[in-house]
Formats: C-alpha cells, sequence, structure tokens
C-alpha cells in the first residue's frame, strides 16, 4: 500500500538509464541522421578501423582491441556452432525501414532489408541493390537500374514497380516516420500526398530494372535520399493498400519481407528476434545461419557477455568497464566515436550572452578538460567545432582550442564591461551576472559538469543557479526562449548539413544568428562535388568556432564488445557493426 | 454425601510483576461434590477467578504460573495432565463461562458455529447432528426463534442473550462440571435472574456441579449449596450456605453480611468494613484481614492462622476459634450477631 | 476500640491520597521500561546529531571536487573513501542525513496527518462523506504519478522557484501521494470500532463529533498508524531520490541518502566500490530500524488494552 | 450487499469521467510532445506540424479529448505512436508477463506474511519475532533495483544457480512443457526479490493486527472450550487479524497488472511496467492514456473488492 506506491515511484530510479537505453537514443533512418542523444551511453555505433586514426594525435584508448586468446571461450559460446546471439536493447517491433524509429528496429531492419545504395566506411555511400545511377546534366533526374540477381526473401525479383509502390507509401498523406519525404522535392510527390493525384509524376518506370525519379529542386543529399529507398514488395505489402491509409501496411510490421541477408523467423517481443540467412540475398547467403537478437539490460549484458550467453553488445564506456571487458581475453573490445556531441547551449537572445567577448571569456573559464576526464576518464575527447574528427568535413586548421585558462576569462569579462560587484558577482549597469543553468538528472557527464561549472564561474565572479529537469521540459522552456542555459547534446549525421547554425534553423537552440555562417551552410547544401563542400564547410567551423554560440564540451565513445569467435568484421563510426553481418563468419 | 468431584489440595498460582511476586493463590484447599453448587466470594482481587483459572489451567504463562499444590479432578490431578490431555477436558468434562458476555464471543463467527464447534472438536458429531443439538441448546438456554440465532452474529444479540449462548456452549458437551466466573454481574438484576433459574434447573436435569464465582451474597444465598469465603489468596471460612447464613465465625464474613442491604429496613448509612484489601505483594506470615479486624490480637500479626474445622464441614481460619487464640486474648466480646 | 468519627481520617491516610497519574505519563512510564524502544530514541537522536552538527567539524567542502584522488577506499584523511568525483564520502552522507532525515519525518508526518484524519471522518459519517472522500482516493491513486511530477518540475523551474526551496514542495508532493493507504487502513478500523458498544456510550452523552472521532476512536487505531508511518518514513527517504531526478527535490550536487545509492548502479561499482553504497544504505537502515523500534515502543505504551507487562 | 455493489459500481462511471478528464489533463499539461520527445535532428518545421496532424494533436485538447473517450467507449483505445499498433494489441503482448510474476509474488507473500507475522506476534519479542523485524527493516531501506542487483550478483553470476535474465532461453523455441519449465527457472529469481520486497510490510500489518486481536476475550473463550492452539490461532486470532490486511489486498489488484518497471529492466523480464515507463519519457499519449486508464478501472475495482471482502469478513460491518 504505503511502500507498493514509494515502489512504484522509486521504480523511476532507472529513469536515467531507461531514457539512455531506448528513450532519448532515438535514431532516424541510418541513411540521414545518426542517433541524438542526451544522456545516452548506449547506442549502437560503429569501430574505427586501424587506419582511421583520430587527428589530434594517437589515442590508445580509442580503436579496437583484438581478442588475445578465443580459447578460454566458455562453454556455451563454443557450443553455438551455426548461430551467434547478439544483444541489443528491446526493440519496438516495428520492422520497416519506412516507419522504425530506434536504433534496435534500425540493426534487425538492416539485415532484413537493403536499399538501392549502402553507406561505407567513411560516411560516404556506394551501390548496394542498384548496380549503377545515372544523374541527367541538370542534376534533376536520377536513374536507377536494378540488379538482375535482387530478390526478396521469398524469391520473387526486387522490380522498379516495387521502388515506385514504395516511393507512394512514403508520399502518402498519413505517413508518419521518421523521414520527410516531401522534402525530396520529388515531382508530383505534393499531389499525391494531398490526394489529388493518383500517381506520382516525377517517377517513371522504364523497365522491371530501371527507374528514373525527376526532383524539382536539388542539393547534396537528393541522390542519398533517393537511394537509401528499400524497395517494399508491393506483392506482399501491397495487399489491401488504398491511398491515405497505411494501417495495411502497418499490420505487417512484426512480420517483415525484404532482400536483405537474412530472414526473420520468429519475434518474441520484449525477448528475441530469430533470423535465418536468406538464401536469396543478392551477396549470396551469408555465412552465419541463425542469427538470434537477445534482449539485454545494461545491468546484465556485460555478464551474459563474460558467461558466453551473448556474442556482441554494446557497453557503457567507462574505465571498469572497459578494462573488465578486455581482462576477459577473448572478447574483441571496440572503442569508436559516437556520432553526436555534447554542449551547453547559451541563449544568445539573452542580453547576457548576447557578446561573442562574454561567451569566449565563459568557454575559457570553464575546465571542459577536467568535466570529461571526471565524467568518461579517457573514453571522451574535448571538441571545438561541431563535427566528428572521423568525418571528411572534419578540420582543425586556424580553430581556437579554448584551453582553461581562468585570468583571460576574467580579463576578457572586464573589458565586456562586467565589473565585479561588491559581494564578488560581477555587475553591468545594475544587473547581476547569473545564469540559471538545466539539465537533465542522471547522466554520468552532469554530475561531474554542475559542480566543476559551479565552482569555476564562482572564481569568474558569475553565480550559477542550477536545476534538473525532464529533457522535454528543458526543451519547451528552450521553445519558449525563457532559458539563459541548458545541456544537452546532439546528433552528428554523416552529412554535415544541419539546421542547427542556421538563423531559425528548426533545431536552433542558441537563437545564434550569422549571415555568412547561413550563405555558407547554403551553399554546401547545393555543392555536390566532394573537395568544393570540405572548403565551404570548413570555413564554417572556423566562423562557429569564432562566435562560440555554445560551449562545445566532448564528443564521447560507445564500446561494442564482441566474441573473438566472430571474424570479418568492418566497423566504423558510419558503418554499423550490422552492415557486415553479411561477410561475417564463426572462426572453427 | 456425592462423590467428591474436584479437590484443591494447598493451590499456588503465582503472579511475577515488576513490583514483585504476587501470591494470588496462597495455599488454598476446598473440594467440590457432584451435582453440588459451590460458591466462591470474596472481594475482587482475593483469588477467586485465578483459582478458577488455574482449574482450567488457563493462566496466562509469562506473569503467571501454578507454582504448588495439586488440583484432583475424579481422582485425577490436572497438572500431571499433557497439554492434549487436559484440552480433551476442557468444554467437555470442565466448562466456563465468564463476566463479559459483550467481548466473549468472537465477533466474526456465527452464533451457530460457535456453539457447534465443541460439539464437532469433543464429540465427533457430523454438521447435521451438531446442528440439531445447537438448535436444542439454544431452546434450552430459552431464547426463542433458533433457527434465526443460530444464523445471527453476537453483535445482533444483547447481552442477556449472549450470557445464555456462552451457558449453551459450555453445556453442549454435558460438562460434569460448570465454572461461571460472576455470570451475572454484567447484566441488570432481572436478566440475573432468569440466568440463574436457568441454571438451577440445567443442574438439576444433567446433574452438573457447578463454581459460582461471585462478590455478590445475594447471588449466593439464591444459588449455593457449599459456600467458600476467599480474602487476599487465602480460604478464610468454608460452609453450608445455611450455616454460613446463620452462624458466620470469621470477622470478616460477618462484616460481608452485616454489609449487605435488607428490604424493608431503613439505615443511615450501610455498615461497610474499615481499610483496604492489603497489597498482595509479600504478604509475609500473618492474618491478612488483621488490619481490619476489629478483634485483631497480637498473634494474629505474626501467625497465618490455620483452617480449621469446627461444626460438621464449618472451617474457619481464625485465631479467635483457636486454643492458643483462647487462652491470651480472655476478654474477647461476644461473636457478632448472626443476621439472616 | 477506636471511635467511628476518626475512622474518616483513618480511611484517608490509609488511603494515602495520590494524585492519579495522566495518561501520558503512564505511557511514557511504560516507554521508558521499553529497552528497544529507548535504544531506538537514542540511535534516532544520535542520527540527527551527526547529520547536523558533524559536517562542522569535517575538514573538507560541500562541493570540493578533485579528479586526482577520485575512487579512493576508506583511508586516513577519507575516512569513508571518496566518490568518483573524488568528494568526501563521511561528509556527504552526514549532509545527505539532514535532507533524507527531515524529508522522511516531514513527509510521513504530512501523509498520516492527512490520511488518518480523512480515514476517520470517511469511517465515521458513512454515507456521503465517506462515498466523496473514498472517491477522491480513488482518483488520487489511480493517477499516474510520473507525468505529474514532471509537470510539477516544468512548473517549478518556470516559476523560477529557488532550487534548493524545492525541498519544501518535494516533501508536500510525497506527503500528498502518500496518504492514501492509511486513510483506507484508519477507515476499516473505524467502520468496526463504530458498531461497538463504547459508542453507543457516547451517542448517549451526546458527546460533539469531533470528540468522538478524535478522543474515542483514533486512539484505538494508534496501532495501524504507528505501524503505518514507520513504514512510510523508510518509503519517504526513497521516494525523495526518485523525485530529485524530475527536478523537485534535490538537485546534485547536493546529497541524499537516495541519490547516493542510485549513484551505485551497476555490478562493478557494486564490487569494486562498496563504500560509495554501504554508508548512505546503512544510515537508512539504521534510522529506519530505530524509527521502528520507537513505533512498537509507542504503539505499546499508548495502547489502552494492552494489560501492564 | 448486490444493491451496495449495484451503487458502488454506478459510483464508479463518474469517477472514471473524472479520472479521465484528470489523466488527459495531465498528459496535455506535460512538457513536450511525441515529436519533440523523439528529437529527430531532421525535423523541419513543416515536418512536425505534418506529423502533428496526422496524430490529430493539432486539434484544440478538447476535440481530441472527446475523439479519445469516444473512441475508448467503443474498445478502441487507438494506437500507440512508437509500437504503430493498437494500444490494446501492446498491452495484450506485455501484461501477461507481468501478470505471471506479479501473481506468484502476490501469493507467496501473503502466506509468508500471514505465518511470519503470526508467530512473531505469538512470541512478542522472543528471538524470532526480532530476527524477523530486523531483516524486514533490512529490506525495506534498499531500493528495490539494488537488492535485484545483489540477487543477480550472487545466485546468477557467481553461484550460476539461476539464469541472469530473460524471460526464456535464447534460441531454445520449446513450447508446452518444456516452456513453461525454461519459464519458471527464469521466474525464480525475480518473484524471490519481488516476494521478499512485498512481504516485509505486510508482516507488520499482520504482526500488528495479531498482537491486537490475541489478548481478546473471545480467545480466552475458545481455549475455555478446548480447541487446540493451532485452531485458536489460526481460526479464531487469525481471522480477526486479517481485517487491517483485507484493505491492502485492494491494493494488490492494479499492482498486478501494473508490472514492476525496475525489476522487469533489472531482470530483462518483458513486462508491461518497461513500456509504460517509456510511453511516458516519449510522451506516447494513446498508449499513455490507455494503460493509465487501464490502471485506474483496476484501481477502483480493487477498491470494490477490497470493501465487499470487509463486508464480508467484518459481519459488524453493515454494507448499505
Amino acid at each position: 500500500m504505503k511502500k507498493r506506491l514509494s515502489l512504484m515511484l522509486v521504480t523511476i530510479m532507472a529513469f536515467g538509464s531507461i531514457l539512455a537505453a531506448c528513450g532519448g537514443g532515438e535514431e532516424a533512418a541510418p541513411a540521414e541522421t545518426t542517433p541524438t542523444e542526451t544522456t545516452d551511453t548506449t547506442t549502437p555505433a560503429e569501430t574505427g578501423t586501424e587506419e582511421a586514426e583520430p587527428a589530434e594525435g594517437a589515442e590508445s584508448a580509442i580503436g579496437l582491441t583484438e581478442a588475445e586468446d578465443t580459447s578460454l571461450n566458455p562453454a556455451p559460446a563454443v557450443a553455438r556452432t551455426d548461430s551467434a546471439i547478439l544483444g541489443t536493447v528491446a526493440p519496438q517491433g516495428v520492422f520497416n525501414p519506412l516507419f522504425h524509429q530506434t536504433a534496435y528496429d534500425f540493426a534487425i531492419d538492416d539485415t532484413i532489408f537493403s536499399s538501392l545504395i549502402k553507406i561505407k566506411g567513411d560516411g560516404t555511400y556506394e551501390n548496394d541493390l542498384a548496380d549503377n545511377i545515372e544523374i541527367s546534366e541538370d542534376n534533376k533526374t536520377y536513374t536507377f537500374h536494378i540488379k538482375d540477381n535482387a530478390k526478396y526473401s521469398d524469391g520473387t525479383p526486387v522490380t522498379a514497380k516495387d521502388y515506385l509502390f514504395t516511393m507512394k507509401l512514403y508520399m502518402d498523406s498519413s505517413y508518419d516516420g521518421q523521414s520527410d519525404p516531401l522534402s525530396w522535392n520529388v515531382v508530383g510527390s505534393k499531389e499525391y500526398n494531398a490526394g489529388t493525384a493518383k500517381d506520382i509524376s516525377g517517377i517513371k518506370v522504364i523497365d522491371d530494372q530501371t527507374v528514373s525519379v525527376t526532383v524539382s529542386d536539388y542539393d547534396a543529399m537528393t541522390q542519398v535520399n533517393l537511394g537509401a529507398v528499400t524497395p517494399l514488395s508491393e506483392a506482399y505489402y501491397g495487399k489491401g493498400y488504398k491511398q491515405g491509409d497505411l494501417s495495411s501496411v502497418k499490420q505487417l510490421n512484426d512480420k517483415p519481407m525484404g532482400p536483405g541477408p537474412y530472414k526473420l523467423t520468429k519475434y518474441t517481443p520484449g525477448q528475441e528476434v530469430d533470423l535465418q540467412a536468406n538464401e536469396n540475398y543478392h551477396g549470396g547467403a551469408a555465412k552465419i545461419p541463425n542469427l538470434i537478437y537477445k534482449v539485454t539490460t545494461d545491468t546484465t549484458n556485460m555478464a551474459m557477455l563474460q558467461s558466453g550467453e551473448t556474442d556482441l553488445d554494446n557497453v557503457t564506456v567507462n574505465e571498469d568497464n572497459v578494462e573488465e571487458l578486455k581482462s576477459v581475453g577473448f572478447l574483441d573490445v571496440n572503442v569508436l566515436k559516437n556520432n553526436g556531441y555534447g554542449y551547453v547551449a547559451m541563449n544568445n537572445k539573452n542580453p547576457l550572452f548576447a557578446d561573442k567577448k562574454v561567451r569566449q571569456a565563459l568557454t575559457y573559464g570553464l575546465n571542459r578538460a577536467e568535466v570529461v576526464e571526471a565524467a568518461y576518464g579517457p573514453y571522451a575527447e574535448v571538441i571545438n567545432i561541431p563535427q566528428s574528427d572521423v568525418s571528411w568535413a572534419y578540420t582543425d586548421k586556424d580553430i581556437e582550442a579554448y584551453d582553461y585558462d581562468l585570468e583571460k576569462a576574467k580579463s576578457m569579462l572586464d573589458e565586456a564591461g562586467w565589473k565585479e560587484g561588491a559581494d564578488g558577482i560581477r555587475e553591468k549597469d545594475g544587473k547581476k551576472f547569473e545564469i540559471n543553468f538545466s539539465a537533465t538528472a542522471d547522466n554520468p557527464v552532469v554530475d561531474a559538469l554542475i559542480p566543476i561549472m559551479t565552482e569555476n564561474y564562482e572564481e569568474l565572479g558569475i553565480k550559477l543557479v542550477t536545476e534538473t529537469l525532464d529533457f522535454n521540459a528543458i526543451m519547451e522552456k528552450k521553445d519558449k526562449g525563457d532559458y539563459d542555459m541548458f545541456f544537452a547534446a546532439w546528433g552528428l549525421t554523416p552529412d554535415p548539413d544541419t539546421t542547427v547554425y542556421i538563423t531559425d534553423g528548426a533545431q536552433n537552440n542558441s537563437g545564434y544568428s550569422n549571415p555568412e555562417v547561413d550563405a555558407l551552410y547554403a551553399k554546401g547544401k547545393k555543392e555536390l562535388d566532394l573537395e568544393k563542400r570540405k572548403e565551404i564547410y570548413a570555413q564554417a567551423y572556423q566562423m562557429i568556432n569564432e562566435d562560440a554560440p555554445e560551449i562545445l564540451m566532448y564528443q564521447r565513445t560507445n564500446m561494442l564488445a564482441i566474441n573473438g569467435r566472430l571474424d570479418g568484421w568492418d566497423i566504423t563510426p558510419y558503418k554499423e557493426y550490422q552492415h557486415s553481418l553479411n561477410q561475417v563468419e564463426i572462426a572453427q | 454425601m456425592a462423590k467428591e468431584l474436584v479437590e484443591f489440595r494447598n493451590l499456588e498460582t503465582h503472579f511475577k510483576t515488576s513490583a514483585g511476586t504476587v501470591k494470588a493463590v496462597n495455599d488454598v484447599s476446598f473440594s467440590i461434590r457432584e451435582g453440588e453448587t459451590l460458591c466462591v466470594v470474596g472481594e475482587s482481587g482475593c483469588g477467586k477467578s485465578v483459582t478458577a483459572m488455574s482449574l482450567m489451567q488457563l493462566i496466562e504463562s509469562p506473569p503467571g504460573k501454578i507454582v504448588g499444590g495439586q488440583i484432583l479432578f475424579e481422582g485425577k490431578d490436572l497438572l500431571k495432565l499433557s497439554k492434549k490431555d487436559m484440552s480433551r477436558l476442557r468444554g467437555n468434562d470442565i466448562a466456563m463461562i465468564f463476566q463479559e458476555p459483550m467481548s466473549s464471543l468472537n465477533p466474526v463467527f456465527t452464533i451457530g458455529k460457535q456453539i457447534a464447534e465443541p460439539l464437532l472438536h469433543h464429540l465427533g458429531m457430523t454438521h447435521k447432528e451438531a446442528k440439531a443439538r445447537v438448535i436444542e441448546l439454544i431452546t434450552m438456554v430459552g431464547i426463542p426463534r433458533p433457527e434465526k440465532i443460530y444464523d445471527s452474529y453476537p453483535h445482533e444479540l444483547s447481552g442477556g442473550m449472549r450470557q445464555r449462548i456462552m451457558i449453551a456452549i459450555a453445556l453442549s458437551c454435558n460438562p460434569k462440571l460448570l465454572i461461571a466466573d460472576e455470570p451475572t454481574t454484567a447484566l441488570d438484576v432481572t436478566i440475573q435472574a432468569q440466568i440463574l433459574d436457568l441454571m438451577r434447573d440445567i443442574k438439576s436435569k444433567m446433574n452438573t456441579a457447578i463454581m459460582m464465582i461471585t462478590h455478590d451474597l445475594g447471588v449466593v444465598a439464591e444459588m449455593a449449596d457449599f459456600v467458600v469465603v476467599m480474602y487476599a489468596g487465602k480460604v478464610i471460612e468454608e460452609a453450608p450456605v445455611l450455616e454460613l447464613f446463620k452462624n458466620p465465625q470469621h470477622p470478616y464474613t460477618q462484616g460481608l453480611l452485616k454489609a449487605k442491604p435488607i428490604i424493608n429496613q431503613r439505615q443511615e448509612r450501610l455498615y461497610s468494613i474499615p481499610g483496604q484489601v492489603p497489597n498482595p505483594v509479600n504478604l509475609g506470615d500473618n492474618c491478612h484481614f488483621h488490619d481490619r479486624c476489629e478483634f485483631c490480637m497480637e498473634i494474629c500479626k505474626v501467625k497465618t492462622p490455620p483452617l480449621r474445622a469446627h461444626a460438621d464441614g464449618h472451617k474457619t481460619a481464625c485465631w479467635l476459634y483457636e486454643e492458643e487464640g483462647k487462652r491470651n486474648e480472655r476478654n474477647v466480646g461476644s461473636v457478632g450477631t448472626a443476621a439472616e | 476500640m477506636e471511635q467511628p468519627q476518626n475512622r474518616m481520617e483513618q480511611l484517608q491516610e490509609q488511603l494515602k491520597i495520590v494524585k492519579p497519574e495522566s495518561p501520558w505519563k503512564i505511557a511514557a512510564r511504560r516507554f521508558a521500561k521499553n529497552k528497544l524502544a529507548l535504544v531506538g530514541l537514542i540511535i534516532l537522536v544520535l542520527m540527527f546529531l551527526i547529520c547536523f552538527l558533524g559536517p562542522l567539524f569535517s575538514p573538507y567542502e560541500l562541493n570540493q571536487t578533485d579528479v586526482k584522488n577520485k575512487n579512493q577506499a576508506p583511508n586516513g584523511d577519507f575516512w569513508l573513501g571518496t566518490d568518483k568525483l573524488g568528494r568526501d564520502i563521511l561528509l556527504r552522507v552526514m549532509l545527505a542525513g539532514r535532507i533524507s532525515l527531515t524529508v522522511g519525518l516531514v513527509a510521513t508526518a504530512i501523509s498520516v496527518a492527512i490520511g488518518a484524519t480523512l480515514g476517520a471522518v470517511a469511517g465515521f459519517y458513512r454515507r456521503y462523506a465517506d462515498t466523496i472522500i473514498m472517491r477522491i482516493a480513488d482518483i488520487f491513486l489511480a493517477l499516474p504519478t510520473l507525468p505529474i511530477l514532471i509537470t510539477l518540475g516544468a512548473i517549478l523551474s518556470d516559476l523560477k522557484i529557488e532550487p534548493s526551496k524545492r525541498i519544501y514542495f518535494l516533501m508536500l508532493i510525497i506527503g500528498l501521494l502518500g496518504w492514501v493507504g492509511l486513510a483506507r487502513l484508519v477507515r476499516s478500523q473505524i467502520l468496526t470500532l463504530r458498531e461497538q458498544e463504547f459508542m453507543q456510550a457516547t451517542e448517549a452523552l451526546g458527546l460533539r463529533d469531533s470528540r468522538k472521532i478524535f478522543l474515542h476512536l483514533m486512539p484505538n487505531t494508534v496501532p495501524i498508524i504507528i505501524v503505518s508511518a514507520t513504514l512510510g518514513v523508510a518509503g519517504a527517504i526513497l521516494t525523495e531520490s526518485v523525485l530529485s531526478f524530475l527536478g523537485l527535490g534535490v538537485v546534485p550536487p547536493t546529497p541524499s541518502w537516495g541519490n547516493m545509492i542510485t549513484a551505485a548502479n551497476s555490478l562493478i561499482e557494486f564490487r569494486k566500490r562498496p563504500w560509495t553504497w554501504i554508508p548512505p544504505g546503512l544510515c537508512i537502515l539504521i534510522t529506519v530500524t530505530a524509527i521502528n523500534l520507537i513505533g512498537d515502543g509507542l504503539r505499546d505504551a499508548l495502547d489502552p488494552k494492552m494489560k501492564n507487562r | 450487499m448486490s444493491q451496495y455493489i449495484i451503487r458502488r459500481l454506478l459510483q464508479m462511471i463518474p469517477t472514471l469521467i473524472g479520472i479521465s478528464i484528470i489523466v488527459f489533463v495531465i498528459s496535455q499539461m506535460v512538457p513536450g510532445d511525441y515529436i519533440t520527445a523523439s528529437q529527430n535532428p531532421n525535423m523541419t518545421a513543416e515536418r512536425a506540424d505534418q506529423l502533428r496532424a496526422i496524430y490529430g494533436l493539432d486539434k484544440p485538447a478538447i476535440q481530441q479529448y472527446f475523439i479519445w473517450a469516444k473512441n475508448m467507449l467503443t474498445g478502441n483505445l487507438g494506437d500507440s505512436f512508437q509500437h504503430k499498433m493498437p494500444v490494446t494489441k501492446v498491452i495484450n503482448t506485455y501484461v501477461w508477463n507481468s501478470f505471471v510474476i506479479a501473481f506468484v509474488t502476490l501469493i507467496l507473500s501473503w502466506v509468508i506474511a500471514a505465518f511470519v507475522g503470526v508467530f512473531s506476534a505469538q512470541f512478542q519479542y522472543s528471538f524470532f519475532d526480532k530476527v524477523v523485524t530486523l531483516l524486514v527493516f533490512l529490506l525495506m531501506s534498499l531500493p528495490s533495483f539494488f537488492i535485484g542487483l545483489l540477487a543477480i550478483k550472487y545466485f546468477a553470476l557467481d553461484l550460476k544457480l539461476f539464469p541472469t535474465g530473460g524471460m526464456t532461453t535464447a534460441g531454445l523455441n520449446a513450447s508446452g512443457w518444456a516452456y513453461i519449465k525454461d519459464v519458471a527457472g527464469h521466474m525464480i529469481l525475480p518473484v524471490t526479490v519481488m516476494t521478499t520486497l512485498s512481504v516485509g510490510s505486510l508482516t507488520r500489518y499482520f504482526r500488528t493486527g495479531m498482537l491486537e486481536v490475541i489478548r481478546q476475550d473471545y480467545i480466552r473463550t475458545a481455549r475455555a472450550k478446548g480447541l487446540n492452539e493451532r485452531t485458536v490461532i489460526f481460526k479464531h486470532a487469525f481471522r480477526n487479524a486479517l481485517l487491517p490486511a483485507i484493505t491492502l489486498l485492494g491494493f494488490e489488484l492494479p499492482a498486478l497488472f501494473g508490472g514492476a518497471m525496475i525489476l522487469e529492466r533489472v531482470f530483462t523480464w518483458p513486462g508491461i511496467g518497461q513500456i509504460y515507463l517509456a510511453s511516458i519519457n516519449m510522451r506516447d499519449y494513446p498508449l499513455m492514456l490507455g494503460f493509465t486508464m487501464f490502471l485506474a478501472v483496476l484501481t477502483l475495482l480493487g477498491n470494490l473488492i477490497s470493501d465487499i471482502l470487509y463486508g464480508v469478513a467484518d459481519p459488524r460491518i453493515r454494507l448499505k
């Protein structure tokens, strides 16, 4: 009774870790975006292959540590000769690339479905179901030719009509998935969406294997958007589909059928997903006949790896876990950069932070290295531009490192007119320098950030009033503009294009606005040539680094532990483990 | 003379309390014959209830304990019996009813079920037989509409009716001895008379011996064949009822009788025995009544008087009637006036 | 033969008229006799002293973090070792005690006060009051506590309430969420007691209802109230840490026993650094045990039916 | 009695309506909605509005309430945003897993609590009573996930007696009896932990109830009837000590289906508790509201049952 009630309340204790496990860690489709995380600690991510050495200095902690001696493998693992068990957080059971949302549904869908093009280790793309793609001079018409041997797991061939059917599903008025199909500007998509047209005029089926798509306006992402579409079998998914109502398609979410390396045999919600190799896969049947995704949680996933109950799992990165897993001996421990970064947003429209000099002073005045060290030890790095150093768009040419420098910060604040008040707190034309800071609770970074930031800013003469809040509550305060500072994290997409730093961009949390940066991003979006785009984004990052609209904190890492008996992986921060499942084999 | 049913031999029951050991029952001996109604009389706290509870062995063990003496029932010493054998006797051969009818019945069980329990337990009756017997018992104790009563709950009955039910429960297995611990004290006079009449005609029908514990001399006069008077844990006088009323020997008994109001005799102030019942802790070797006794002599303060038999069956524990007492106290006045 | 007229003096002298002891004094005497209850009282007082006076003697500051000596086992200068930010755990446990003890006791007091009164009123008046109060209780029980807490957290931050002041809201919230259980228990007891003879006697005396409820009925429910209150304290202490997550209570780095235990939520932390979670866990255990011992002692002391043991 | 039940059932209707209004208002007041909670980095304003239109979140609150309420009356709780399938199907998939362990725990904890409570009352201040009391306090002072972790560490990892988690062994698609045996093996640890957590407070209530009843006069009468000690204690005394505990029974019904959010996560048990908590985090209104109403109905039924049981158990209370 009373005990029961408080037991129920106490259950929210796992609030933070649940939020991390499946709540805040949602990702959009792999092609467009990578996971955003707020307090996320366990989203799957890629490993850095040997040659992708991080830019600033060899970082021994990050990278792959091979298993020394797979003979130590415990009995349960050795006994599994024809199957592999992969630990995962419970998927939602939405096995359909149009609708899936969590990273865990992604991982399973990537084994069941494959699209026309697929991502490579460095974030660029290569052909998959399609064998060649022609682009018209005006970059507005894209013609995809599908491989002859591209078949669905039920043996039926993948045809252009399936591609058209799938595009219709995307353009349907009741499509509520993660992608934003209308933004691809396919000609005729708006009419189909509105229901005024029965067909999509911009898409023409030339023959069984060729389809051409015309867009009204193109940008660097158009080819990726159109290529990453997984053609769903019209025969299987089309039954009962009427324009305007996708419910018949959604009913097949837990009974998927696709052209990927595996096909689903059994799904027990909340427990496991059993998959079998798809003999009709165009890349040849996978080498591991049976694949089992078993639901694990971060309280016991490490123990299961050690006891051989699971072959692969994502484990929270901290010194204890890494040390423990490395000491086991038969596990490959991949510590790889997470596609995302933590930052302290400042309300640039708030008079406190309007002056660039103040923002720079606040960045100098915060000992970011100590926060990162306290929170993640060697497994995270301070960053100064909003991009992962693994991405082709990364640059560190004339980027200010803002190393912790108390005196510089103090002098900059004096120059900015914030004089030390009687009680040690700075004042400027009568207003005290007091910052209201909000952060989500139960997060290793916040536990370290708040005390250190309070201490640092006290020395600077700034009073910090901190509070912990539910993430959505912070977002709502942001939308109302009623905030000074808050801590959150952003996900990075393989493509550098984003709305975070554009004036009034959908994701612009800091109210930052710099017309030059806006122009650079617009140019970058339109530019198709990779080298030119690198140049554009480098300039943009230099300007953002200079303006310091927010205090960029860290880029952390994820850890993927894999039993040494499985070989043939090709894992990078962009190419997740499930993409190489079709070539992995069990070493005898 | 009927055969002796129960015999208390130098029973000692003591209670350990924070203030010291209380000798609630201090060397008590008397016996009850078959079919006889014996009344145990005395002020509250004189040990009469404890004597009964010792017979039933229902003394709450942490503070209280039977430390000495014997209780013979049909020749067998109950104190030697095992727990199982004793519980087989309780409710079967020896039954008991209590003072507080309001809280003596289990509030959550029906009347019928509570009466049937001893029948099922002791006599192994089937439910059907038990029900018939219960209906019979309810009628016997003078309650109308037995079937309705059978299914009703204790809180639906009045105090008098509940006491009748208690009697029905006690008599269910035709006990040889019925102990009644102040059965009518909590009831008003009219109901009291009915209960006593009921007990009397049951005794005549089933030849049950009754051990009536009371402090009401009216009840004693009406019910008792034989009377035992107790004071501060000891038996100070016992005699057949007429003999006791006609010729009370012990000053305490005389005091009790004098204190009884007599109809149509106006009295300014009712006589009351001076003083208080002594503090029960370590009373010592003396006549416990000495500080309230008009005829108190030196010896009374130093030595406990033995219970001496005088006329047939009339025993008294008082130095006035002992040789030693007579020798050194010549000037004793006349022994109190007998009052009917 | 003394003369009758001085009989009255004799009686008075013998009776040694003693001023009768007030029920509370008897209860206090009985409570004092109960060794276990006394031990409980002493422990509780000690806990309060340590938590409120202890920090003054500690050489360390509250938020003094230095990552150099993080995760040190108990040693010379850190008697109970340090946590992963290098903060002295002994100091944090003491400071956490201030919050957890006050929250635990005050919140429970609120829920007991509301629960017992509403329960008694519902039980006594039966028809209308009972229906209304019990339906409100049903609604309270049926409401999803988590969304409410999130909303409250957001409102508090919008109103710019000083984070350190929010602890008082926390106590109120825990109290408000906790009363329903006790209300139902007290109500069912009152329903039974209401039927008993002594209540008809109070009717005969024409006592005011409030006297009937509080002076005659409530003392009988004392045992149930005490048990539920003592159980409630442990729950309140642990609930506090949950509410602090949602911004309703304690903001890190301020420690509370609840959030110190939750910090150790991995098997490794469990095994390798027991000194981070054993002290707060132990403190809660000691406090809860002490409170329950006092509860037992109180119940026996206050229980009118209790024979003088 | 039946008249009372009918009246109470009728009363439930306004209460449920009241609850549905309050719960809906709360869901509107909770900051953020499904779109903000899923934090899709490429979410543009237009796409957000489109999605809100599809989910009907753009309609005024009152209209949303009536649509939801109307559908609910016809048993259609709408589709869960996250799971993209009807709420009823989501609940049906997961709730029975929670029910299984909660039900076994209920039986175990009540039986154990009754025995331990009675014995520790009978031998008050005895060694047994002191040990039990201390154990009860120990279990109450530690958060549930703590005891869960402890149990896994010792029994599953070190002693390898039980599986570390989950409901079935991976890859073993057993059926019929083998499946039941497998699930039972997985259930032992979570059920033991859940029982130890709930048995504590119940024992205290039984003990207090017994302490009060043991000294009553009718217990002395029962002994005077010559019944043996076990019958006196377990029939006469226990029946009366049960009364306060019966009120607690009312709270068990929602707990049976509510799922132990935290222990299900610690033991990787596919229960509804997790799903419900996730639906709140993600502002998946249909699932959140649907399950809350489901629990609300159970709560009201639970309370009704406990009141009826109370009337049955204690004849003195006449249920008008």
